[in-house]
């Protein structure tokens, strides 16, 4: 994302949603009318278990500023036990990249029910402000990706 | 070369008014592969679908693209239109352009950009889309109904008259649910056992119809159509195919100091007992924790009257497992517990009591034999108050936020009957607001106040104290005389907040459906799936899904059953294309896939392939079975060569999608 | 050792057991070692070899050879019974056609290590009370042995073989290491310092691809860096955020299933310690998730193809250690 | 209706007086009710239609007792005491209007008055 002189930087946010929970969730915040920032755009899968950290990478590469994973709550998981799956593994990966020196506020993984649009409003401002507070991804992005 | 069709919906001034549809179709028009791009007003509309069918058959397009509502929404309906216009409907994607864009940002120039990069992000993964075929899966000839109060009575009754096969789980020991203790029913005032005992033994003679009472739901396995269900039917010491429910064991039982639950605790029944009268099954049952010869090994009273032989204190829980088609789920509700509400000293004063109890006490088959007496004093009260919506309306830290919606009719339905029978008492009945929308609902409530002269107060009752005389004093306000007022009343009935059941919960794990933050089960579509689950092949009955009265539960119930039949009627459903599918030349065979799948859907087999220097050889690969997968794509992520793929959402869509939105 | 070994093996040849063998044979240089089959006794004789630079893990190689026709005999250290197992585990190898022979396991030594000390033209070896003695084509050097020794041995986490049909020599056990030391000093840096610290090391990467072939966990038949279609096929860094894919993906992709037996380290041209990303998902794990050794059995679930319902939530990256 | 001293009010007592669904649970439960000229759900009421001035000129907002029934009762956990309290510091706030003299507490006294009562009366005087 670019940042001008006379303009505040603008992160870019990408939020993997499972299609039963927290794309319903977010669904619903727009039924309700709950505002959240437009640098977040939403990516549809079944269950947050099919979030590959492929995928987290590759929208780092790209030019994502921050990867947010929402999922069903645990115990409530559609297909069961995706989202205890979806834990274990990014619980893993966030600790990875902080290892590696990553800035540990570029990821998050939160839980929002379908009942939950204001949690997820809330879950967005929150997280776009916290990226936009570090302002753009230097150390894991892709240099030939960045935008002038 | 693909040709994508883009079709820009305003959804009147819903997306219009915040994002420039024009610029949206004319940005997307310029994408790769878009051979056309419109916008329309309504595209979900007949017209809106024809502009799309048409335009399917004109351009001969190979993709579909929708930037309009939530594909939660419409996604079947334009995958339909699809479909009719000759294009496999998975070649069609919805870019939520609506609740995710157009509702929730105010400045159009932002949200304009926004629409137009998620329509990119539609279009970059419309170019991956595969024609998919839905596989079909059979149906199970059978359903289960969790619970044997009135809706699942009702639904049982229902789905066994359209000739299907129905099994109730209830966990008390016998079936009738909340409605077997209440006395009578409003608005027409006929006894509940009047009309609900005739059901109950309905459901017992139907031979399409089987009772496990004293049991519970342990585990469900499968999916709509092929659930299997393992039942615990919990040791009652007491064979049921031999107990001729004759009670000669309840009246010999020498341990007669348990509290009766079925008179909510305000009298006393045997260690071995049959609820009520009219049980069903009526068979008796020995309550583990208070059988002398259970704990003690010293009694065996009642195996020596059996004249059939029917006790047996070696009996043990069984476990029975049983394929159904369809699951109804019928859980019920019960008043909260009040223990945090000190104002009201129900904990402190017999005589304040919750409204259930007042149904007991009430009832002809209650502790008083119908004849209205203090629980302290047995003495006929002279002044009653009656409090409404405790617990209910309250901040989440209080109490449940909801409104409990029967409580005023049932209080309205109190205050007229001890009114009718007993004219001599007062009764004062506090609210907040008094609801009463149903037929004939308000007439009812005016003939308490008018007919009845019951004293309905607007404002709340701030504090009861127990005096030492006996009386109560009630402390309140009056809000439209605005004064404050003491009552001393002999009787006060707290009309109780209502939650779901507690087994609800554990209930819903383990058929993996939704509950809201309150527990009570949630439905498909708040209006037009009213019934239905989420999950596939479970419906909702009663009051599990939100408070309701008796006739709501009852029009509930016959939908649940219709909709279960529905489903069962159908020799074979139509299965989500939307599975993981293996690439044998990448799998490793490693099992990780087969670790993480919930619905056991992979299995393995060896195989011959020739490999790239001409030899063959034996590999171990997995294969997914696409009846039994449901599509979360745990195995994608598990399997580290990447030879698990999910329809629908690849690996190289969701890439696709990544990349168009950080473009 | 290395006579024992070569006189079992041609018992076990000669009864028909097995066909053939896999252990070692010299390579160009005294230090360099190579894993090797053996059809016969006279190939045995000429070139088994085991000695103390016979550091490299031939399990991995059993993921082909066990598929083929007859019996192999392989000798496999404490750490190589680990992966073993662990392909076992994975249906990789086939148990069946595998004669395990469990032999003693290091220290085993670096020749680098000697080379950094100025010693040069090494012909051979000899470990006299803890002091090395070298003899180099310029005559007679010494240096302390653990000086030489390998930094996968130095930090040793077993002794014990967990698979074997027979065994050459004693068991041992399973060792208290300090192998996640170097872990810990990274997670106590800053962000920016770690983030220093291993760009400093991925720079270095040329992808040579060494420690993925080496791996006995990665044994994909196809690696996603290989394939077009995995969206992430990279057959050589082109700039900093691949060079961190790479090794991120490949760590993640072993992540509870590396049995940490250090051959990526040993065999990185650049001396990347990578052995510290796997260490750091195998210290995260056993914190986390309860201790689990890779390798240690063939049917405990792997931790990330398992949960508990009441798992630490993802945060708990957010609030601990060093931001 | 003066909208800062509204503002004041509501920013003061940190109270949202839109949460109170006017059952009077307040009122019902106040042991003062009966020497206030406005009672608890009144203070709400009225605070929400921003007339705050009538509620300052009112001798109530020294009847109070500050004993949080009302708080500790109110099912929507709205705080009444805390917006009497408000209005109390925004009377307080003002210059020269001390409501009482320190001199004619002695003269207040009976035995029926709590001891409650006259802490806070002499806390309520004491800016």
């Amino acid at each position: 994302m670019q940042v001008n002189e006379n303009k505040e930087f603008q992160p870019l946010i990408v939020a993997f949603c499972c299609n039963w929970c927290s794309y319903a969730g977010a669904d619903l915040s727009g039924t309700n009318r709950l505002n959240y920032p437009s640098n977040v755009k939403i990516i549809r899968v079944p269950c947050s278990c099919r979030v590959n950290p492929m995928f987290i990478l590759r929208a780092f590469q790209k030019g994502a500023d921050g990867v947010i994973l929402c999922g069903c709550h645990p115990g409530d998981c559609h297909y069961t036990s995706g989202n205890y799956f979806t834990r274990r593994r990014m619980t893993l990966l966030f600790s990875m990249l902080d290892f590696l020196g990553i800035e540990r506020d570029r990821t998050r993984v939160e839980w929002v029910s379908a009942a939950e649009g204001a949690k997820f409003a809330a879950t967005m401002n929150e997280f776009t402000e916290a990226v936009k507070k570090l302002g753009p991804n230097r150390r894991l992005e892709d240099l030939r990706c960045r935008k002038q | 070369m693909q040709r994508i069709g883009v079709f820009v919906c305003h959804c009147g001034t819903n997306i219009a008014a915040t994002v420039d549809v024009k610029s949206v179709a004319e940005a997307l028009g310029h994408e790769p592969g878009v051979v056309i791009s419109q916008d329309y007003q309504y595209m979900c509309s007949e017209s809106g679908q024809n502009l799309v069918k048409n335009a399917i058959k004109e351009h001969n397009l190979t993709g579909v693209v929708v930037c309009s509502c939530s594909p939660r929404m419409h996604e079947n309906t334009f995958r339909k239109a699809a479909a009719s216009a000759g294009l496999n409907p998975y070649l069609v994607e919805i870019a939520n352009i609506r609740e995710q864009c157009s509702w929730i940002h105010k400045d159009i120039a932002s949200a304009t950009e926004k629409a137009i990069i998620l329509g990119k992000a539609a279009v970059a993964k419309v170019h991956l889309n595969a024609p998919l075929t839905a596989g079909e899966s059979p149906v199970a000839k059978r359903a289960l109904v969790i619970g044997g109060g009135i809706a699942g009575i009702q639904t049982a009754l229902d789905i066994a008259e359209a000739g299907f096969e129905v099994d109730i789980v209830e966990k008390n020991p016998t079936i009738g649910g909340k409605m077997a203790q209440i006395d009578k029913t409003f608005p027409t005032l006929d006894c509940a056992a009047c009309i609900l005992t005739p059901k109950m033994v309905e459901a017992s003679q139907n031979e399409k119809i089987t009772i496990h009472s004293f049991s519970e739901v342990t585990d469900v396995k499968g999916f709509v159509g092929n659930f299997t269900v393992t039942i615990k039917k919990k040791a009652r010491f007491v064979d049921e195919t031999k107990c001729t429910g004759c009670g000669l064991c309840t009246e010999k039982c020498p341990m007669k100091k348990v509290p009766n639950e079925f008179n909510m605790g305000l009298d006393n029944r045997t260690a071995i007992y049959i609820p009520f009268a009219q049980a069903v099954p009526k068979v008796a049952t020995i309550d583990p924790n208070h059988c002398m010869m259970l704990q003690k090994g010293k009694c065996g009273i009642c195996s020596s009257v059996c004249s059939v032989g029917a006790i047996d204190y070696k009996q043990e829980d069984r476990f029975i497992e049983q394929k159904y088609g369809a699951i109804v789920v019928a859980t019920g509700f019960n008043p909260i517990n009040l223990d945090k509400y000190d104002e009201f000293a129900y904990n402190q004063c017999p005589d304040v009591v919750t409204s259930l109890e007042l149904e007991r006490l009430m009832n002809a088959a209650g502790p008083n034999g119908g004849t209205l007496l203090r629980p302290s004093d047995k003495t006929h009260p002279h002044k009653i108050v009656f409090v409404q919506c405790v617990g209910s309306r309250c901040d989440d830290s209080k109490g449940k936020p909801y409104c409990s919606k029967i409580c005023c009719m049932y209080t309205a339905k109190h205050a007229m009957l001890i009114r009718e029978k007993y004219p001599d008492t007062e009764v004062y009945v506090f609210y907040i607001d008094v609801r009463t929308p149903g037929k004939n609902f308000d007439e009812f409530y005016r003939r308490a106040v008018e007919q009845y002269n019951v004293h309905y107060i607007k404002g709340m009752v701030g504090k009861v104290t127990p005096r030492s005389d006996g009386k109560i004093d009630v402390q309140a306000s009056d809000l439209l005389a605005n004064e404050q007022l003491h009552i001393d009343a002999d009787m006060v009935v707290l009309a109780a907040a209502i939650e779901p059941d507690k087994t609800a919960r554990p209930l819903a794990t383990m058929l993996t459906t939704q509950m809201d933050t309150n527990d009570f089960f949630t439905e498909a579509h708040p209006k037009l799936r009213p019934v239905e689950s989420a999950t596939a092949g479970i419906f909702l009955s009663g009051a599990c899904q939100g408070p309701k009265d008796i006739p709501e539960t009852v029009a509930q119930a016959s939908a649940a059953a219709a909709k279960a039949i529905g489903l069962l009627v159908k020799n074979s459903i139509t299965c989500n294309p939307c599975v993981a599918h293996s690439d044998e030349l990448m799998c490793n065979g490693c099992s990780s896939c087969e670790k993480v799948c919930p619905y056991g859907a992979i299995t393995y087999e060896d195989k011959e392939f020739r490999m790239p220097d001409r030899t063959t050889a034996i590999r171990r690969v997995a294969s997914v079975n696409p009846a039994v997968c449901q599509g979360c794509g745990a195995c994608t992520v598990a399997c580290p060569s990447g030879a698990m793929d999910l329809n629908g959402f690849s690996n190289s869509q969701i890439m696709a999608e990544v990349d168009a939105i950080c473009k | 050792m290395q006579e024992a070994m070569i006189n079992r093996a041609k018992q076990l040849l000669a009864d028909g057991t097995v066909n053939r063998v896999i252990g070692w044979k010299r390579g160009e240089f005294a230090y360099d070692i190579t894993p090797a089959v053996f059809q016969s006794a006279e190939e045995l004789d000429a070139d088994f070899v085991f000695d103390d630079f016979t550091s490299a893990n031939v399990s991995k190689y059993l993921v082909k050879e066990s598929k083929k026709e007859g019996k192999i005999l392989a000798f496999l250290k404490p750490c190589d019974t680990y992966s073993f197992n662990q392909l076992t585990k994975e249906h990789r190898v086939v148990r069946e056609n595998v004669y395990i022979i469990g032999i003693p396991g290091g220290p085993k030594l670096d020749a680098e290590k000697i080379k950094a000390k100025g010693i040069t033209g090494i012909l051979g070896v000899k470990n006299e009370n803890y002091t090395l003695k070298i003899d180099t084509i310029y005559g007679e050097e010494t240096m302390p042995f653990y000086e030489a020794v390998l930094d996968k041995c130095a930090s040793c986490k077993s002794k014990k073989h967990v698979v074997f049909d027979e065994l050459i020599g004693e068991d041992g056990d399973v060792l208290e290491s300090n192998r996640f030391e170097m872990v810990e000093k990274l997670e106590n840096m800053t962000a920016q310092e770690r983030y220093d610290f291993w760009r400093d090391q991925f720079s270095k990467c040329i992808r040579c691809n060494a420690c993925r072939n080496v791996c006995p966990a990665c044994t994909c038949e196809k690696c996603v860096f290989d394939n077009p279609n995995s969206g992430v096929e990279n057959k050589a860094p082109a700039d900093s955020f691949e060079e961190n894919m790479f090794h991120i993906i490949r760590a993640f992709h072993v992540a509870g299933r590396c049995t940490d037996c250090g051959e990526c380290s040993r065999v990185c041209p650049q001396n990347i310690p990578l052995h510290l990303l796997n260490r750091k998902f195998i210290k995260d794990i056993n914190s986390l998730y309860g201790e689990y050794q890779a390798g240690e059995d063939t049917t405990s679930r792997a931790p990330l193809n398992d949960y508990k319902q009441d798992d630490c939530e993802a945060s708990i990256v957010h609030e601990r250690g060093v931001e | 209706m003066n909208k800062n001293l509204k503002e004041q009010v509501l920013r003061s007592s940190g109270v949202n007086v839109l949460k109170c669904m006017r059952c009077g649970k307040c009122s019902g439960t106040c042991p003062s009710y009966d020497e206030m000229e406005y009672h608890p759900h009144q203070f709400v009421y009225m605070v929400e239609r921003g007339d705050i001035e009538t509620l300052m000129n009112s001798k109530s907002i020294y009847k109070c007792l500050t004993c949080f029934a009302c708080v500790d009762r109110c099912p929507r956990n709205v705080e009444p005491a805390k917006v009497v309290e408000a209005v109390r510091l925004a009377a307080v706030r003002q210059q020269g209007n001390n409501h009482m003299n320190p001199n004619q507490i002695p003269d207040m006294l009976d035995d029926d008055m709590p001891q409650q009562a006259i802490v806070t009366a002499f806390r309520k005087y004491i800016k």
